[in-house]
């Protein structure tokens, strides 16, 4: 059964490799092939979770050892791999969501002429994806990492003659090089400590070592969490990363990779446990994010940037939940769970709106869609409700735990925690409401106007095919679109339930992650209370402000803060400014310094030596009677030189 | 006295050298295919070698032994451990690439120009340089390999200054005194520190009456032959400044971009990726084992100017307008790494450089190889000339990323093995220090991407819409590198089993163990 | 009977002998080198090396006596007197150095070089004179054939081909072969008339009685000389002699003898100058 | 009187010989200087061979008489052919070894 766990990832690999190697041929049946062999790897997940079940909660671990992969002296890296419920758990998200996603795509890149290569990259990502959850030892998740990296630079970079995504592309990987940086330090402090980096050993002996090396490597691995999951403040990456086609925000942005942070976090809990000053620093990332990133979702326009930031706030919750501790590691998952339902969902929905409005993602330009799309309408207010927490839906589960969770950390922290997760929710649910206002309801604003707004040119191929500016004519997607979105709302509408009735989730992460009840100051229920009061206001804010009126079709300048976080809350302008100008200048003297001090010193020497002989030069004149003297004079001297030997 | 392998693996090549050279003018295509099966069989030959070489035998195998120059004790010594195996075989293994990639670089110029191209003499160049370079590899005697260290430049200073680039922005007559500058830089640099290591070989021999490297390094380990403090460290700076200056070392490194940037590719990849690899082989063969103290002595500085070297060189390649310039840069990071991985004298520390050394030299080729093709299909260096590349050459296009992939070292590719193996065994015995070259990993990734994202993305340039994409010949180049580069990164076990009983050795040397860590978690 | 003598010492006679001649030849030597017209310096240096044949005599070198008198002054210095004519005789070239200190440098070289080579003859051990009478036992030829033939004879037969390649080479070096057709009469009177200057013949010199040599100008009506009528090489080399003034003089002369005669009034003596000739 | 001052006289005409070379101008004169310097060397041998009391000194002086003589044909005919090109017989105008 053990080597059923190598197929998981080989089978995409498989995928990955044929489409991108095997050339046009395979345009026609390319995405059948990706789509297939994504859904088998998603058959393997399920037959290796059976098996799982089959076993009992202490032994449901498989190991698969593959081979040695680097062997120097001390330094041993195996290709192992640890299938325990936490994997398990990641590999069904990831297969299933990345299945449905895949078959969404066949028919949202119906008309794009690289739609084989399209597939090919999806195909590399879940087996990147699936390296990273399943690996045994931090360099080969490092490996998958960095796998899931490149994966999403290709894809945000899909579409390459948009200077604007390769530039998104270019950012994304490079952000998240910087977190990568805090990985492989991380590794390199665990084996400077531990002599080896794999999970076993390293948990083992966690209580060995000083608190000081354990928090070191835990703000390391909280650096790389920040990079991939979009936390603060390495968040700027995630905006841009829309300029990619919607099905890979949806599974990549949204659903899985950005995720990985968080496996990462909760994986390493051992080490979090051990070093508490790490763990507050996490909380406060997540809290600070869950806000900054509610907050910039309110104030975009464009559908999916506004999706960008709820996703970067959902996050901010799972991290803050997991910076809790054993409290708060399962529900961190959970939440995991539930928001890769229902926000893969929202993006699949937004994508099947912009799929029927000629690509136009300004939802100042939607408006009263729901009687033209009603499939897209239904699954996407499914997943809103769900998003926001409405009662009995997944979010709402989730959601609650973590909140709750806040609260349990106890202390003045736990207070502000907790009083941050409330905000985050009332403002969740006031953008959330707010895009689906804007967009199913109010008047028909893209009525007798032609849409691609030029601010936003998104230049997809699948556009191209019905006229560029003429008047949208909404339409609902094909089946093929429209199933996947159905089966996500289902998820996201009974996930929540199906998990936290009887703790089903709790009792299967457990083993795992640890849990332990944190004394709650406030019940349950007040918290439930709370969150129902946050919601209804957000709710109310956002009816009155664009249910009522008529939004109007050009954004209004708004409030200092609106502009700010329309600009990212001025991050990347900070970004550009510190990082870019000042690099700009400093490798630009750097390559003046090289040019004259560095080299100019060697020519100047040559070029006093040139001199000198020029000036040697002079006594060549040319006659040959002073040649004559010269020689005369050498003679005179050997004569004289052999007098004085015969002398002496 | 059995067959001498060593021997022959040099010598075939140089044989080679002559005949290609002999080639009628007129049957330019012969020689082209000579010089292809040559490098061939000299490749056919190294697999040999390590079919034949045995990882846990004695440390020097495959020896041969002859009295030279019999007056000096100079002797014709050869002999292989794990180290100069793996790189005769990357050796052996880029030449076919490098002469198949150079097929038409030398054919002489139709149009306008009035340099002749001497065909032969371009392939026959290229196959003396591996003579020579497979050689010093070999040599045990350091007055043989000295012969050879400095022979190389030769042939190296008529590639660089007698083929260049096909078209060049400021037409042919600057192109040929910018090579010609070139040429002579290399030419001098490579000069003096030949000169100044001359003086150091003559001072070893006063002082220890032989030029043998097994028989001086065992009378060091032994205490037979004692050296005072200070002769050591002259004679190690003497050793190491030759060796620094053909790495090449900042600040010693300004004649690199200008050599790589005028040669055509082909001759690009053979200066980075093979004649340099001489000089950081001999760190770790001559420095290390003739003079252990002097190198732990020197080894603050040396890493200093290693991590300079890492951040200077990838911030300068980030500052680039030159495609081929950029690659240089990019290089002199990455000798930076290299020479940090041999000082660093831990076993994974000097395990990954020697790995580096390799895999540096195929994704060095790989990238530098494709950005050839790219380039002589425009006639522009400049990065500017080129946009949107990626729509119209995808093939080329993929193959480039790849090669920047590898470049910025991404895991699953080779070079990641060896650049953290580098980094952890920096960081084992100096945190700081990895710290701070770890940053070199962010920078990698900002200059590859920047190169890749300026030149294949976007809107297509009008120039470069009827670019053809790669053909068969530049493919079968490309193909087996990255399909190397691949196996490589997933199982490079192969190497380092043959790379690590020889450094063990070479740590045994210096008397330095690995920094033990505190928990000993390690089953 | 001198053989004898110059076995050891040597006779008054020769040491006379050697006094004299050899402040000849070192006089003929400075002259060499110091006389400005080349006919000069050649003929002070045959001085000197008839000077040194007597020596060579004196040192009982009678065949290389001999020879260098027959050789040198012989033939080599007719050789250079030949050149010499071939370039001018009179061309004299002024001393004037042109290169900054190269006079000094080379007297300074000279003067050094003497002194060192004199100082170390001085202080050289050279006593024993055994003369070379044995040697000469059976003729000085016969000796010197003796040894050429045998021991020197490779030198010899090598010698013999480098006077060869000398040969050859001379002849390589000065032989000229005409490229184009010499110009016949006719196209040279053809050409003369179509430049339209001298379309006679060329006047011809020397038209007095009294002196018909080609270095003659003939005069013009006005008594002036006219150079066209010495051929071109005099002229190029300047070696134009002028009469014009002396048969004026004549002329003069013979008006005033015959005044005498007459018993005429004074007439001024013959005092004519031509203001400074055209060379 | 010794037979010495022979030499003394060879050396002296050897650097009157050598003086001259370097002064005169006139390649015709140089030469004759060349050949008062073969000369001095001569009666050097020839001195020479009277001292040793055998005749290998006379042989060499005669080889150098004829290598003179050689060497006189061939430097002669520079000249004149030189004076050809450049009608004037001074070794300073040929001076195109100057850069």
């Amino acid at each position: 059964m053990e080597n059923l766990i190598a197929l998981l990832v080989a089978a995409p690999l498989l995928g990955a490799a044929v489409l991108l190697c095997g050339g046009r041929r395979l345009d026609a049946v390319g995405h059948w092939i990706g789509t297939v062999l994504a859904f088998v790897s998603f058959a393997f997940g399920v037959i290796l979770f059976a098996d799982l079940l089959g076993k009992d909660a202490e032994h449901r671990t498989l190991m698969q050892h593959l081979f040695s992969w680097v062997p120097v002296q001390g330094f041993q890296a195996d290709v192992t791999f640890r299938l325990d419920q936490l994997s398990m758990t990641f590999v069904l998200l990831i297969t299933g969501v990345g299945s449905l996603i895949h078959l969404y795509s066949v028919g949202y890149m119906e008309h794009d002429e690289r739609r084989r290569r399209f597939f090919g990259y999806l195909n590399l990502f879940l087996a990147a994806m699936l390296l990273l959850v399943i690996a045994d030892n931090y360099l080969l998740l490092y490996v998958g990492w960095e796998g899931v990296g490149l994966a999403s630079y290709l894809l945000i970079g899909f579409w390459q003659h948009k200077p604007s995504a390769a530039t998104a592309a270019k950012k994304a990987f490079l952000v998240n090089r910087v977190g990568d940086m805090g990985l492989s330090i991380a590794i390199m402090l665990m084996f400077a400590t531990f002599g080896t980096f794999a999970f076993g050993p390293v948990f083992g002996h966690v209580g060995d070592t000083s608190e000081g090396k354990l928090t070191a490597i835990a703000l390391m691995l909280l650096l790389a969490a920040c990079g991939k999951s979009a936390q603060v403040p390495l968040q700027s990456w995630l905006g841009d990363a829309m300029e990619g086609p919607t099905p890979v925000s949806a599974l990549i942005h949204a659903a899985t990779m950005v995720t990985a942070g968080v496996y990462l976090i909760v994986r390493s809990g051992a080490i979090f446990n051990a070093a508490p000053n790490a763990q507050l620093v996490v909380t406060v990332v997540g809290a600070v994010t869950l806000l900054f990133g509610a907050i910039v979702g309110c104030a975009k326009d464009d559908i999916k940037k506004a999706l960008a930031g709820s996703t970067m706030s959902q996050i901010g919750y799972m991290v803050l939940a997991a910076g809790l501790g054993p409290i708060g590691y399962v529900f961190a998952i959970m939440h995991l769970v539930t928001h890769g339902f229902f926000k893969a969902g929202l993006f699949l929905g937004a994508g099947s709106v912009m799929h029927g409005m000629n690509d136009e993602v300004d939802m100042r330009k939607y408006g009263g869609l729901r009687k033209y799309m009603p499939v897209t309408f239904i699954t996407f207010g499914l997943g809103y409700l769900a998003i926001i927490g409405f009662p009995g839906l997944s979010g709402f589960f989730s959601k609650d735990k973590i909140i709750e969770a806040a609260f349990a950390k106890g202390g003045t922290e736990g207070w502000i925690l907790g009083a941050c997760a409330l905000l985050g929710a009332a403002i969740t649910a006031f953008y959330m409401t707010r895009v689906m206002l804007m967009t199913f309801f109010g008047e028909e604003r893209w009525k007798n106007q032609p849409t691609r707004s030029p601010q936003s040119p998104s230049a997809e191929p699948a556009a191209e095919h019905h006229g560029e500016h003429a008047e949208p004519h909404p339409h609902e997607s094909p089946k093929v679109m429209t199933i996947p979105m159905i089966v996500l709302a289902v998820g996201s509408v009974f996930g929540g339930a199906f998990f936290s009735i009887g703790d089903r989730f709790l009792h299967w992460l457990e083993p795992v992650t640890g849990h332990s009840e944190g004394d709650s100051p406030v019940s349950a229920a007040t918290v439930t209370g709370a969150t129902m009061v946050c919601l209804i206001i957000g709710v109310g804010i956002a009816y009155a402000m664009y249910g009522r009126r008529t939004v109007p079709s050009v954004a209004p300048r708004g409030s200092l803060l609106t502009r700010a976080a329309r600009r990212d809350l001025l991050q990347d302008d900070f970004n550009h400014v510190v990082l870019v100008r000042g690099g700009e200048h400093l490798t630009r003297s750097l390559v003046y310094v090289d040019h004259t001090l560095v080299d100019g010193v060697v020519n100047g020497t040559a070029a006093s030596v040139g001199g000198l002989s020029g000036r040697m030069r002079r006594l060549q004149n040319g006659f040959a009677r002073s040649y004559a003297v010269s020689m005369f004079g050498g003679a005179a001297v050997l004569v004289a030189a052999t007098l004085l030997m015969r002398a002496v | 006295m059995s067959f001498p392998l060593l021997t022959a693996t040099a010598v075939l090549p140089a044989i080679g050298a002559i005949a290609t050279a002999a080639v009628p003018a007129a049957r330019r295509t012969a020689a082209k295919w000579l010089a292809l099966l040559v490098s061939l069989a000299t490749l056919a030959l190294a697999i040999t070698i390590l079919v034949r070489f045995d990882p846990d035998g004695s440390r020097y195998q495959l020896t041969e032994s002859h009295s030279w120059i019999a007056y000096f004790g100079v002797r014709y010594e050869l002999g292989v451990d794990g180290i100069a195996v793996a790189l005769i075989a990357l050796t052996a293994l880029l030449m076919p690439f490098i002469i198949l990639a150079g097929w038409h670089d030398a054919d002489p110029l139709e149009t306008g120009s009035r340099r002749w191209r001497p065909t032969q003499g371009f392939f026959a160049l290229i196959l003396a340089v591996e003579a020579m370079v497979i050689i010093s590899f070999e040599a045990t005697d350091v007055f043989l390999f000295y012969i050879f260290f400095e022979a190389m430049l030769i042939p190296m200073y008529f590639l660089i200054g007698g083929f260049g680039d096909r078209a060049h922005e400021h037409g042919e007559e600057a192109a040929s005194t910018q090579r010609s500058y070139a040429a002579v830089k290399f030419l001098l640099y490579n000069l003096i520190g030949g000169l100044i290591m001359l003086a150091a070989v003559i001072g070893l021999y006063v002082v220890a009456g032989n030029f043998s490297l097994q028989e001086i390094a065992q009378a060091r380990a032994n205490g037979s032959l004692h050296m005072a403090t200070s002769t050591e460290r002259w004679l190690f700076l003497g050793f190491f400044f030759a060796f620094a200056v053909k790495a090449p070392l900042w600040p010693l490194h300004t004649w690199l971009p200008n050599a790589m940037q005028e040669s055509t590719a082909p001759v690009a990849v053979l200066i980075t990726a093979v004649v340099d690899k001489v000089g950081t082989f001999a760190m770790l063969r001559f420095c290390l084992q003739l003079f252990p103290e002097a190198s732990k002595w020197a080894t603050p500085v040396i890493l200093v100017l290693a991590l300079i070297s890492i951040v200077y060189g990838a911030l300068l390649a980030v500052g680039q307008r030159d495609i081929k310039r950029l690659v240089a840069y990019a290089s002199i990071s990455h000798f930076g790494f290299i020479i940090l991985g041999i000082f660093a004298m831990t076993s994974q520390g000097q395990s990954g450089a020697t790995l580096y050394m390799v895999n540096h030299g195929i994704s060095t080729a790989a990238l530098m190889l494709v950005a050839g093709f790219l380039i002589s299909r425009r006639g522009s260096r400049l990065i500017g000339d080129y946009g949107g590349v990626q729509k119209v050459a995808p093939v080329l296009a993929g193959t480039f990323l790849i090669g920047g992939l590898a470049t910025l070292s991404l895991p699953g590719l080779a070079p990641f093995v060896s650049e953290f193996l580098v980094l952890v065994g920096t960081f084992t015995r100096y945190p700081a220090v990895g710290i701070i070259a770890t940053f070199g990993i962010v920078l990698a990734a900002l200059y590859t991407l920047v190169l890749y994202q300026r030149t294949m993305t976007g809107p297509v340039k009008k120039e470069v819409s009827a670019m053809p994409d790669l053909r068969v010949r530049e493919l079968v180049v490309v193909a087996p590198l990255i399909v190397l580069l691949v196996f490589l990164g997933v199982y490079p076990k192969p190497v380092t089993d043959i790379v690590n009983p020889a450094v063990k050795s070479t740590l045994s040397d210096v008397h330095k163990k690995d920094p033990k860590p505190p928990v000993e978690a390690a089953k | 009977m001198t053989a004898q003598l110059a076995a050891y010492s040597t006779s008054t006679g020769e040491a006379f002998q050697f006094w004299v001649l050899g402040t000849v030849a070192v006089i003929g030597a400075l002259a060499t080198v110091f006389m400005k017209k080349s006919v000069h310096s050649a003929l002070s240096l045959a001085g000197t090396m008839i000077v040194l044949a007597v020596f060579y005599l004196a040192n009982g070198a009678y065949f290389l006596g001999i020879v260098q008198v027959v050789v040198y002054t012989g033939a080599i210095m007719m050789l250079f007197l030949f050149v010499v004519m071939l370039v001018g005789v009179t061309a004299a070239d002024s001393l004037k150095e042109t290169i900054k200190g190269q006079r000094w440098l080379a007297l300074l070289c000279g003067l050094g070089f003497g002194v060192l080579l004199l100082g170390g003859i001085g202080n050289a051990s050279l006593h024993d004179f055994n003369g070379l009478t044995q040697a000469n036992g059976n003729g000085n030829v016969q000796g010197l054939a003796a040894l050429i033939f045998t021991k020197y004879v490779f030198a010899f037969e090598i010698t013999g081909a480098l006077l060869i390649t000398a040969a050859v080479g001379a002849m390589v070096l000065t032989h000229r072969e005409r490229t184009e057709r010499a110009k016949t009469q006719r196209e040279l009177s053809e050409e003369r008339v179509r430049q339209g200057k001298h379309v006679p013949p060329l006047p011809a010199p020397g038209v007095y009685a009294r002196h018909n040599a080609v270095d003659i100008a003939g005069l013009l009506p006005d008594g002036t000389p006219s150079d066209l009528t010495v051929s071109k090489t005099l002229r190029e080399r300047g070696q134009i002699r002028d009469v014009s003034t002396e048969a004026l003089n004549d002329l003069r002369a013979l008006e005033q003898r015959s005044e005498e005669r007459l018993e005429r009034t004074e007439i001024e003596p013959a005092t004519f100058k031509r203001e400074e000739a055209s060379q | 009187m010794n037979p010495v001052n022979y030499l003394y006289l060879a050396a002296l005409l050897f650097t009157i010989g050598a003086t001259g070379v370097l002064i005169r101008r006139n390649a015709i004169v140089v030469f004759m200087c060349i050949e008062l310097m073969l000369n001095a060397c001569n009666l050097a041998f020839v001195t020479f061979s009277r001292m040793h009391g055998n005749l290998d000194g006379q042989v060499i002086a005669f080889f150098t008489m004829v290598v003179a003589a050689a060497e006189v044909v061939v430097g002669l005919a520079i000249i004149v052919s030189l004076f050809r090109s450049r009608h004037s017989a001074s070794v300073d105008d040929a001076s195109l070894m100057k850069l």
